[in-house]
């Protein structure tokens, strides 16, 4: 049976100490990985008999804006059917060149959530096959999601904020 | 002779027209756009354009207290809203740590497999409507009816139910919500003789079959790499599920099985949302028992013992400070969110429905993202229906249940 | 006059018209549609002459299957307007004024017999189609069962071009 | 719940907005017939992109029945359609859609916004989510819900055909129509 | 009706299928332009066979004056086949060179 | 790809039999289906002349509360507006002056309450925020309507009736619909 | 012949007989599309349309009117006179193929004996395949004339569609022909009128007649040219106004008149079972022969609209598979077997 | 014998007359319900409006474009075909007089028939699968 302490004591055999920040948040393995061993990381984890994580469950970004120089963080989210386990593993990025290379590669499903990672952090997946606007208009000029951009619509008229309480 | 002419290179190319098939096309049922290379009727190649609903969840959720995200989750697969309630809630749960009575537990699942048969049948009885056949699906509308009288009687609301409540449920159910239930899974006049009904309809006619088999099959292997999940994935032969991968919510006290297909076409995808709905409605009978099992003061727990996070009851809180002052705090979003990070996954109507929830101990979550599988499943869809028919796209996008808010989030 | 007269002289003109119309107009979607209305004036003809199963078959076949074989042909390769290759204006004027020789020709030829030979109108067995039936399976077998063959052949030829043609195709 | 009461009773309501009859308005007997032969054969587009669809579902279904109006005969392509049902979310991506439809809808065509999203806007106040429809295109009636009730697509169904009850054959062709087409850039 | 008439109405009508084949450059017009001169013949011949009907001739042989139509029945036949083959050559040509202009097709010859 | 779990059951998926293949049979079947349901009771319902009872907590139109002297019960604490998911509360608050003590119940009250009932999502959170037993979600659908201002409901139009000024239409808002008893 | 050797009596009489019979047929055509939303409100536990005039009996008006009172809209990139002319050859073909249909027997009025057929003509089958043949025409150029990539697939499919079933169709008549020996349709009435009903000698032939039918008019399971999920609303996507309800009633009007063909061909047509025609007199008899042969009809119309809305729609490639690999190998088997069996007992 | 009501009048061509009126009438119908609700209509032409519609966004590509040769190669087929059933229909009005001479005839006849038929699905002309 796959533990997180066997999974983390592959990782480390293989890539080292550069994988840090090794946790166990609600029982799930965390690492943060250099962003140019991000594919390698999945390779590693995808190909290994053992540990055989070959289902990516969900990719996505955070913005940190107060992490200067690592303010983007990708989160990948992967799954071993077989024993049944979750790992998740970040890599941080410099928002104002956040290239990151692209899973697509490994993983068919990477392609639609880089778009929307892409789309709404603005993380350039380097490799991928398309990588435009998936959700917003092609003319939008930022990324949405980032912690800076206001959520409403600026050109609304009938709000009145300060009644809200926030 | 001189003005022999040379025909250029390659002069005779393949004339293939170009066709929108959406984003007003009937047969998106929602708002998808497909732009479809045809030679002739055959498809040679597909480009699907999506986010014609793209509405923002996600950032919302960052403005809203962990209460008010729940209107935002009915919203994602309108089909089966109180799965997505119960989801989040269970995140919620998970974060901070909050434990629920066993009665609840049963409660959320009988509401949770009701959401998925409303769910599912809506999903086959549309794939027998592109293909031609209306009647089916407004015999199975009625039951759908049935669910929604439902949730009505437990939540005050049909479609967008807003259902439970952090650690339980807003209010006990009533016996008029049993008298339903019961009444739905009647085997004689319920929704279990329309079900054999709507079989005895489609799953064994020769037209239906050939409709359906061999259209935008996928393998297993392509299936996960693709990021399938859900009955879309078991159709193609993979059982991963869940409710039996990591029960939630009191999963593992029931028996059910977990039908799988083998080729990954429509027919297989009919025919597992088909047998999920038997399994489902298994599984409320037997959490039906176990609800009645509870007697006297125990058939009064609805929710968790968690001051902190559950609302008061509203005669204390007209009279008892100590209640208003929860009160108060859960509505202001003033409780103590622990920091930190958590996934959690339901077995959602078209998949594993995820939340990622990033708590830095504020009021409203840092970052929420759902794992929605319309939309990481919705990008094989090019491929399954390369070189089918347009008939065929057409029955293999309703068979693969996309669903516009979830895709789109 | 009387109205046979009258009819003979309606189906022709409008035979003649639309004959007209059709290698006069541009489009060939609408040479198609004149040439079937000379087919239907044609077939009323046919009518007057109580030829009553050629009339019919004469709309079967030709309006029916293979005007609408040249519809498929004209609107599926999408044969516009603008196809039609510009017209070399003397080159016409050749043609309409060698075909129009001709017709005075044979005409004034024609013109020259004066024997008064009358037609039957409207009556008459000879056009139904049990007369014709008889006629044909009894004295005309061999041709029809060549005519089969001559089916045979036109098919595999259809189907071979055809084919040829999604070869090269799929070559590609 | 215990309410202290069960309905609201106060509810508002105001007629038919002025203009609708067009000028010189004057109901002939002939053109009475026509607009209670439209009112009885509006046929609906649905326009359906999310939840609020899935309502429309059920006003279809048996037990609402929208058959009963004469309207069962939806249609998807908006030459052959009275009426426009927007149902769902219409996000900026898909204004102009919506507005490319209207646009080619054969006159009379008349527009329903159903739910607080068509409406509104309703909770998504965000950046990539129309603030209701009626910003790009004309509205005839409000369905306020989310979703609302069968029963409330058909109370606003019925207020659409009180509206076609109503008009005259030549509010079409007036100016305050072509005016109102203007103010959303519709020739 | 004197059979003239006939001669002289199909004749016309076959004159104007020569001067379509003639003047037309586009191969399925011209195409049509030859079913029309087939059915001035066509046309003829019944006129002929109901010529014969009324003459003393038909007496001899009960089939005599129907034989004319048979053979009109037989060009039918033989336009059905020669149609769907001819035409499906020209599909092929104008698949293969986007044209059915039949000079430009004239050249093409070698 | 082997089973994961021990729960597998394969769907039944048998080629079509002989029978199956001449489409009729299957034809007929589903054909008889269809003709049986021409007899089923017809679960319609003829709105607007019938209705259909909604269930007693079924969240529609908000009302705002009065107790048994007809005097409002909201304070203006807000915390409907800021449960509000969908923002659509406004309100003003105001002190209530002495000799306001017949109209409102608490020292503060709310001079403008309202609510946009295009943008309401009817969740219900509003009335679960209420600390003063003010704000209810009644049986009521908010009815459509011509125009988007209309849609602004005032204080006047939420109010119930007074219980003791208006008796009738206040024993009219406490029940006038059909009895609970299920249609179909 | 003079011009006045015609009986300009007959002229009237049949001038009156053809308004009847159209304006009859647009009637029940309208109705018939009320009579379809009905059975499908029925057959799917609802209502149907039930507001407009009493039981909604005047649904049909309203549409008609509705329909008649919206704006034409000809798109920019069609030929606008092959867009019009689309519509009308459909609702023109639809129209001619009543003309050989005896509707009852003859009837006496104003001392005139009428027959109540608009044209006895010894090849009536042949009439009737002739006009169904050029149905084509209407869908092919409408589809085209839209420039609509939806209406050219429709109108693509309409036309392969009706083209092949035309072949098997044909070829089950050619069976009934064997039987009857003629081509008229009266004189076949009146042969099943003393013998049995031609669906009892053909059984096969009526199934397959019926399967023709059934694609002929484009509907389910053959409705492909008109499949709303796949193709908004095939070949008339681009028609409003008038010209859509031209093609939507030229289907009506062809399900009508090929409901009465069936009955026609296949069940006596105006034959009554069980009642002695020559018992009543001639006056009654030709009504209660219209009422036989209506309700025949009817009960055809219903059977269409009961398949509807049962079963799903074939796809493109089976339905070609079903008329050419299916029925036309069908159709002949049952030519061969009738002519066998007849020339051996004969 | 019922099967020899022939009547003289049946195959005189006046009988067709009837055919010739209704034609008219028909064609009067429809024009003149076109042009009456093409006037009474209302009308508002715009360029938007008057473009093709599809699924409410700009058109790509053009409609009108060379279609597959398969769609052709069953108009041509069905030409064939339908003149060879059209042979049938002499020797059904027939069949009694000819007898079994005429039948064999025939059954040659279908047998090419069902050559070409079978040439035909072999070389899989009517294969829409792929
Ligand atoms: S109004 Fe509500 S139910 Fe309707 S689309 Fe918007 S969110 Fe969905
Ligand atoms: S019901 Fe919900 S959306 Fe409506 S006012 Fe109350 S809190 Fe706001
Ligand atoms: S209604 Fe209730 S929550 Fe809202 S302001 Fe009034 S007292 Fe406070």
């Amino acid at each position: 049976m796959l533990t997180n302490q066997t999974i983390q004591q592959k990782l480390t055999e293989k890539f080292g100490e550069v994988l840090t920040s090794w946790q166990e948040p609600y029982g799930m393995l965390t690492f943060t990985a250099p962003k140019e061993l991000n594919l390698k990381v999945l390779q590693f984890l995808y190909d290994d008999a053992e540990l055989n994580f070959t289902f990516l469950t969900d990719l996505q970004a955070v913005h940190y804006p107060d992490n200067k120089g690592a303010e983007l963080a990708v989160v990948y989210h992967l799954h071993n059917w077989k024993d049944n386990i979750r790992i998740r593993f970040k890599v941080l990025t410099d928002i104002q060149n956040p290239d990151i290379f692209s899973a697509t590669a490994l993983f068919q499903s990477a392609n639609f959530m880089e778009r929307e990672t892409f789309d709404f952090f603005g993380i350039n997946f380097v490799g991928h096959p398309n990588l435009i606007r998936i959700l917003n208009v092609d003319e939008m000029d930022y990324f949405p999601l980032r912690k800076e951009f206001p959520l409403e619509d600026q050109t609304r008229i009938d709000k009145d904020d300060e009644m809200f309480g926030r | 002779m001189n003005d022999h002419i040379l025909l250029p290179e390659g002069s005779i190319e393949k004339q293939t027209t170009t066709l929108n098939l959406g984003p007003t096309h009937p047969a998106t049922h929602g708002v998808f756009q497909n732009i479809l290379e045809l030679d002739g009727e055959r498809i040679m190649k597909a480009t699907s354009t999506v986010g014609y609903i793209h509405r923002a969840f996600e950032k919302i959720a960052e403005r809203r207290a962990l209460y008010q995200i729940t209107p935002l989750t009915d919203r994602l697969n309108y089909c089966s809203t109180p799965i997505n309630n119960m989801g989040w809630h269970l995140t919620c749960e998970k974060l901070l740590g909050v434990a629920t009575p066993k009665r609840v537990d049963y409660l959320r699942v009988i509401i949770m497999e009701l959401a998925r048969i409303s769910d599912h049948l809506i999903c086959n009885s549309i794939v027998g409507v592109d293909s031609g056949a209306y009647s089916g699906f407004l015999y199975v509308m009625q039951f759908r009816e049935l669910i929604y009288e439902i949730y009505e009687e437990v939540c005050g609301s049909r479609l967008t139910t807003n259902i439970g409540r952090i650690g339980g449920f807003e209010r006990n159910f009533t016996n008029a919500a049993f008298e339903k239930l019961e009444k739905f899974l009647d085997d004689k006049t319920g929704y279990p003789a329309q079900l054999k009904e709507f079989e005895n309809l489609f799953t064994r006619n020769r037209i239906f079959m050939e409709r359906t088999i061999g259209c935008g099959p996928i393998s297993g292997e392509r299936a996960m790499n693709y990021g399938f999940t859900g009955p879309n994935l078991r159709a193609a032969g993979i059982d991963y599920d869940v409710r039996v991968h990591s029960p939630y919510s009191s999963y593992d006290d029931f028996e059910f099985t977990v039908p799988v297909g083998t080729t990954g076409d429509c027919y297989d995808r009919f025919l597992v949302r088909n047998e999920e709905m038997w399994q489902s409605l298994d599984i409320i009978k037997q959490a039906y028992q176990k609800v009645q099992e509870f007697k006297g003061a125990e058939a009064e727990v609805f929710h968790a013992d968690v001051p902190a996070f559950y609302l008061p009851e509203k005669k204390d809180v007209y009279t008892k400070m100590e209640a208003l002052i929860y009160h108060f705090k859960i509505i202001m979003g003033e409780t103590e969110m622990p920091a930190g990070e958590v996934y959690n996954a339901v077995e959602g109507a078209n998949g594993e429905l995820g939340y990622y929830l990033i708590s830095d101990g504020g009021r409203t979550p840092y970052r929420l993202h759902f794992r929605r599988p319309c939309f990481i499943y919705y990008q094989a869809y090019p491929e399954l229906i390369k070189g089918g028919m347009l008939s065929d796209a057409v029955i293999t996008m309703s068979s693969l249940n996309l669903i516009a808010g979830e895709l789109d989030a | 006059m009387n109205i046979t007269t009258l009819v003979f002289i309606l189906l022709s003109v409008m035979a003649v018209g639309s004959a007209a119309m059709m290698i006069a107009s541009k489009s060939p979607v609408h040479s198609v549609l004149w040439l079937i209305v000379v087919f239907f004036a044609i077939s009323g003809h046919y009518i007057l002459l109580n030829a009553q199963f050629l009339a019919i078959v004469n709309i079967i076949v030709y309006a029916g299957a293979i005007m609408v074989l040249f519809l498929f042909v004209v609107m599926l390769m999408n044969l516009n307007a603008e196809t039609e290759p510009i017209k070399n204006y003397r080159l016409q004027l050749i043609g309409i004024i060698s075909g129009g020789t001709l017709l005075l020709i044979i005409l004034s030829a024609i013109m020259k017999i004066d024997v008064e030979q009358l037609v039957e109108m409207k009556t008459g067995n000879e056009g139904l189609i049990k007369s014709l039936g008889l006629n044909l399976f009894k004295n005309y077998v061999l041709p029809f069962e060549i005519s089969s063959v001559l089916f045979l052949s036109a098919m595999i030829g259809a189907v071979v071009i055809g084919k040829k043609d999604e070869a090269v195709e799929n070559k590609k | 719940m215990s309410r202290p009461v069960q309905y609201n009773n106060t509810i508002k309501f105001e007629g038919i907005p002025e203009g609708y009859m067009g000028e010189g308005f004057m109901a002939t007997n002939f053109e009475k017939v026509v607009s209670l032969a439209r009112k009885n054969s509006i046929w609906p587009l649905p326009f359906a992109t999310s939840c609020c669809g899935i309502e429309f579902m059920a006003t279809m279904a048996s037990h609402y029945d929208l058959a009963r109006f004469g309207s069962e005969r939806v249609g998807f392509s908006p030459r052959q359609c009275d009426l426009l049902m927007v149902m769902g979310t219409i996000s900026k991506k898909m204004g102009p859609v919506l507005k490319q439809v209207y646009v080619q809808m054969a006159e009379p065509r008349w527009v329903i916004a159903v739910g607080a999203c068509a409406s509104s806007g309703g909770i998504f106040d965000t950046y990539s989510v129309l603030q209701g429809i009626d910003q790009v295109i004309p509205v005839d009636v409000y369905v306020p819900g989310c979703p609302p009730r069968p029963e409330a697509i058909l109370d606003g169904f019925m207020k659409i055909q009180e509206l076609v009850n109503a008009e005259g054959l030549r509010r079409r062709n007036s100016d305050q129509y072509k005016e109102l087409m203007n103010s959303y850039g519709i020739q | 009706m004197d059979i003239k008439a006939y001669i002289v109405l199909s004749l016309t009508l076959f004159t104007i299928g020569i001067i379509g084949v003639l003047v037309r450059r586009n191969a399925i017009v011209i195409f049509m332009c030859v079913e029309l001169m087939l059915n001035a013949v066509n046309l003829l011949l019944v006129a002929f066979s109901k010529m014969h009907a009324i003459s003393n001739t038909a007496k001899l042989s009960p089939t005599f004056a129907s034989d004319a139509q048979i053979f009109v029945f037989f060009i039918m036949v033989v336009a059905a086949a020669e149609v769907s083959v001819g035409l499906a050559i020209i599909v092929m040509m104008y698949r293969n060179v986007h044209t059915v202009d039949v000079n430009f097709l004239n050249r093409l010859k070698n | 790809m082997n089973a994961l779990t021990n729960k597998v059951k394969q769907v039944n998926r048998k080629p079509l039999t002989f029978m199956e293949r001449l489409y009729l049979p299957a034809i007929f079947k589903g054909m008889m289906i269809t003709f049986s349901h021409i007899f089923k009771k017809k679960p319609t319902i003829n709105y607007p002349e019938k209705q259909r009872p909604f269930s007693p907590v079924f969240r529609g139109l908000q009302i705002l509360n009065r107790d048994e002297e007809g005097r409002e019960n909201c304070t203006a604490c807000g915390l409907c507006a800021v449960a509000c998911p969908a923002e659509a509360i406004t309100m003003e608050a105001a002190e209530r002056m002495p000799g306001e003590e017949h109209l409102y119940k608490e020292e503060k009250y709310a001079a403008k309450y309202e609510i946009n009932m295009l943008r309401c999502i009817f969740c219900g959170l509003c009335e679960e925020a209420c600390p003063k037993d003010a704000i209810y979600l009644s049986e009521t659908f908010t009815p459509a309507d011509y125009q988007r201002k209309q849609f602004i409901y005032s204080k006047n139009d939420l109010l119930i009736p007074h219980p003791t000024e208006n008796p009738e239409a206040y024993s009219k808002a406490l029940g006038n619909r059909p009895k609970r008893e299920t249609i179909n | 012949m003079m011009l006045l050797t015609i009986d300009i009596g007959l002229v009237i009489e049949k001038l009156i007989l053809i308004v009847v019979v159209i304006s009859a047929s647009l009637v029940i055509a309208m109705y018939t599309t009320f009579a379809e939303r009905k059975v499908a409100a029925i057959l799917q536990d609802r209502r149907g349309p039930n507001r407009a005039g009493p039981f909604g009996l005047l649904q049909p008006l309203a549409d008609g009117l509705k329909l008649f009172f919206k704006e034409e809209i000809i798109p920019n990139f069609s030929s606008k006179f092959l867009f019009i002319l689309g519509p009308a050859l459909a609702m023109m073909t639809a129209m001619m193929t009543s003309a050989v249909i005896p509707w009852g027997n003859k009837i006496e009025l104003f001392g005139r004996n009428i027959n109540l057929q608009i044209a006895d003509i010894n090849i009536g089958i042949l009439y009737v395949f002739g006009v169904v043949s050029l149905g084509v025409y209407g869908i092919m150029i409408g589809s085209w004339a839209s420039n609509n990539k939806f209406s050219l697939l429709g109108g693509l499919r309409a036309a392969s569609q009706i083209i092949s079933y035309e072949l098997a169709m044909g070829i089950s008549m050619i069976a009934l022909l064997m039987v009857t020996g003629t081509l008229s349709l009266k004189e076949m009435v009146v042969q099943q009128q003393a013998g049995h009903w031609n669906v009892i000698y053909q059984p096969l032939g009526f199934l397959i007649f019926l399967i023709c039918a059934f694609a002929e008019c484009n509907r389910t399971p053959f409705d492909l040219p008109e499949a709303e999920n796949e193709l908004i609303g095939g070949y008339h996507t681009e028609y409003s106004s008038m010209k859509l309800g031209f093609f939507l009633f030229a289907e009506y009007i062809n399900m009508f008149i090929s409901s009465v063909i069936m009955a026609t061909l296949f069940f006596g047509g105006y034959d009554m079972p069980f009642v002695n025609e020559s018992l009543l007199s001639p006056n009654i008899a030709a009504l209660v022969g219209i009422a036989a042969l209506m309700a025949k009809a009817i009960c055809f119309i219903f059977l269409f609209m009961w398949v509807r809305w049962t079963i799903p729609r074939f796809r493109y490639d089976q339905l070609m598979h079903l008329g050419w690999r299916i029925l036309i190998p069908l159709a002949l088997f049952n030519m061969l077997v009738t002519g066998g069996v007849i020339l051996y007992f004969k | 014998m019922p099967f020899n009501l022939l009547q003289a009048d049946i195959n005189n061509a006046l009988n067709y007359l009837p055919i010739v009126i209704q034609i008219i009438f028909a064609l009067g119908l429809v024009f003149t319900i076109i042009w009456g609700s093409d006037l009474l209509g209302p009308k508002r032409k715009t360029t938007d409006k008057l473009q093709n519609f599809e699924s409410g966004i700009e058109i790509k590509g053009n409609a009108r474009q060379p279609m597959a040769i398969k769609y052709f190669l069953v108009a041509i087929l069905f030409v064939l075909f339908d003149v060879e059933v059209i042979f049938f229909y002499p020797y059904a009005v027939n069949f009694r007089e000819l007898g079994w001479h005429g039948f064999l005839a025939v059954v040659f006849f279908v047998g090419s028939f069902l050559a070409g038929f079978i040439y035909i699905f072999k070389k899989g002309a009517m294969k829409w699968e792929d």
